[in-house]
């Protein structure tokens, strides 16, 4: 059975240490925050200029003037700082962030990633999301294995325009992990969802990988 | 002291607007946005208007105002999600669009303000964003240039003041405050306190009075919320 | 939490030193100097070291001491005219100089821990500096471009610090200890004082905790004065 | 009678307008904040991180972590804001200041300056004379007229390794002041010192000016 996205996003929660800067894309990686283990202590980035994010506020907690970058009301903790957008970016690109876990429409098989325009929609911009691929340290994507058709997000080459190109260390999808320990490997499927086969994954996934399950 | 201090938001702006200007305006979503000066830029009529802005705000608040009023030829932007009549607009042709990682737009109006025409990034290479753009290789790496920008206006939201124009914001309302201080040739800040001198600790001030030319105290601040989003009430720190 | 304090100067090198390492110390003249660390690097005996600061202290304080016991192979520095000892080691032919004016090698640093590896400036265009440097034109004008720095080991000082490694600066002592900070491989820094969790106000941290890896509370500043200056006690105040 | 050190200073201040923000380099130049008028208010830059900076401090107010960029003990005033080295000069080669007063070894007739360093002397350093020159709006230069073999000190051509080329509008030396409106301009005497000719003047300057007194 392929796992859920909350399933998807605490296998994702594994890959945080302990003392780890880490920044969490819109969307599902939201929910790896959900899921960071008790004996370990993560500080969370938000690239809107905040180090150090706490969980959503109680409803007379709400402030106008602290939201993340989705844009959502949120807290701060005992060991917050704020600073600005070029401050904030200037530890993203610095190589300051241990970790980024971000979704994606398309990943290749040599870590080019794909999440921020379609040909022909309207285009909503990149954010932060190029930054990010460039400059942390290690990209987790989190993604469904495939698309609404059933075909392949996880491909020998992205069809979409790039947000990066060779960046990507790691995939979770809702059928099993891959990785590659450095940017000169082929990914290697590493975890299988449960009741997930090879054959099912390797059916699915149109990237060249190894597997080692 | 040369006096800082204007009336209102008009008053603040009078003399400084022209058609086919450039103007920044801080902000992120429509948090930290100079919601008082962009609604007297609306009122002003100015046109033709070049916005350089992390994001375009929504259909009736921040900069959706002046696209409801068509003031906006240009935008410099990372995002512009949240705007139905910008998507509108663009898809029909009439405004022209360019995007910018959200960190490269935060560095690139940091150069401008510190007199830096161009710098080296990796974000960007392999994209779309680095076609047209010179590349060049730094121990084995391949970056791209991007340029630096100014304004003849920045619009600035700060939540206090001194009349000195020493500015602090608040949480992350910051943002792209102030580094677009720095990259106005003329500065106008809105503010929601203004303190007497030497209330600001010099060690905590943001933005040096030296970057501010122009500046309001606002009132009544709607700060609209885009995500309001909230857990049940129980005690939690880490 | 990850602990970042540690015992003492030594404690916190430990395992850092090598011989042949880039070390960048913050200060400006002897005010805002790592004090304590730099008497830690001393008597570590670790040679052959690239000091990048701003100054080369004086002959038996700051950075001088490392000039005293030969462990300094080279400096990139913006102004050295403090320390006869250098003088000596530096017309001897001991020792290496490299001249940055005093923005570029800010801004250098800067740049290395913001992932910059090139940008340009007008500064040093038409001098020495410009020699074997990329010129390029901007608008009209002539650039030359300058690298970003980054060092094995950046030593800091700040006045305050929280458990997260959040630091705060006083006054001047501040100088070039924020952008070292951001440019180490592995950031050392020493307090006058460790305040507690949330202690320090979260709109006024100068440093974040991020660019903090070993942290030690130094005890007995010496702070010494070069140019003590005053004026017969009278208030004034402007 | 050529002017003092002194009257330098005080010629110079005059060109200080009512809110400009000024830097003051080492030296003479730093006695010119004796004589900024009462009726105008200007704002002075420390290189150093110090925005408003306030006279000596009586002793008892000595701090050692309140210095200016000539590594003397000044006092804060209730304007003044700290900031780092970078964030200094991004004001400095941003624009931002509207003058800076130097001291000079040499200018040339172009506007070329040299004050850095005399090859066979040991080189203590530009410092910020570099980026001063280069990024501040109006320059001003404040030295003897001649060096101490009476040689003059305005020149066809600086003969000194250069802090920055055609980058100053003013000289303010003993013998009088000399003015440019702009960068592709002649220097011009405007002023003289009491009891000094325009005759001592040309004999003493290489540079080829205009006179307009």
């Amino acid at each position: 059975m392929p796992w859920t996205r909350d399933q998807m996003a605490e296998r994702a929660a594994k890959e945080l240490e302990d003392g780890f800067y880490v920044n969490l894309g819109i969307g599902m990686p939201t929910l790896v925050a959900n899921y960071i283990g008790e004996d370990i202590d993560v500080t969370l980035q938000s690239e809107n200029g905040m180090l150090g994010m706490g969980p959503f506020p109680a409803d007379d907690e709400v402030d106008a003037d602290l939201i993340n970058a989705g844009k959502q009301t949120i807290t701060e903790l005992k060991r917050t700082s704020y600073f600005s957008s070029a401050d904030s970016f200037a530890m993203i690109r610095g190589g300051h962030i241990d970790l980024s876990i971000l979704g994606a429409m398309e990943v290749a098989e040599n870590g080019d990633i794909a999440n921020w325009m379609i040909p022909g929609k309207m285009v909503k911009g990149m954010g932060g999301a190029m930054d990010l691929v460039a400059g942390v340290k290690k990209i987790i994507v989190l993604m469904d294995h495939t698309n609404k058709k059933g075909e392949s997000k996880f491909l020998k080459k992205c069809s979409l325009p790039l947000t990066g190109t060779n960046v990507v260390d790691m995939i979770v999808t809702d059928l099993g992990v891959f990785q590659r320990p450095d940017h000169d490997s082929k990914f290697r499927l590493i975890e299988l969802a449960p009741d997930v086969s090879v054959e099912e994954v390797r059916e699915k996934t149109e990237a060249d990988i190894d597997v080692a399950v | 002291m040369a006096n800082k201090l204007y009336d209102d938001a008009a008053a603040a702006l009078e003399g400084l607007l022209f058609d086919g200007m450039t103007v920044m305006a801080g902000g992120f979503g429509l948090c930290g946005i100079p919601e008082k000066l962009i609604a007297a830029l609306r009122d002003s009529g100015t046109k033709d208007l070049t916005c350089i802005s992390n994001n375009a705000g929504v259909d009736d608040f921040g900069l959706g105002l002046l696209l409801q009023t068509r003031q906006i030829r240009k935008m410099i932007s990372s995002y512009v999600g949240e705007n139905k009549e910008f998507e509108r607009q663009y898809l029909g042709g009439e405004l022209e669009l360019e995007f910018n990682p959200q960190g490269t737009l935060a560095e690139r109006c940091r150069a401008g303000g510190a007199g830096i025409p161009g710098f080296f990034t990796k974000t960007g290479v392999g994209t779309l964003v680095a076609e047209g753009k010179e590349h060049k290789d730094f121990g084995g790496e391949t970056y791209i240039m991007e340029t630096g920008l100014t304004a003849d206006v920045s619009l600035v939201k700060a939540w206090k003041a001194d009349p000195a124009g020493n500015l602090v914001y608040r949480k992350t309302a910051r943002n792209f405050n102030p580094v677009m201080a720095t990259a106005g040739t003329v500065t106008v800040v809105e503010v929601e306190e203004l303190v007497g001198p030497g209330e600001l600790d010099p060690d905590h001030i943001h933005t040096p009075g030296i970057f501010v030319q122009r500046l309001i105290v606002g009132r009544d601040y709607e700060k609209r919320i885009e995500q309001r989003t909230v857990r049940a009430a129980t005690g939690s720190e880490g």
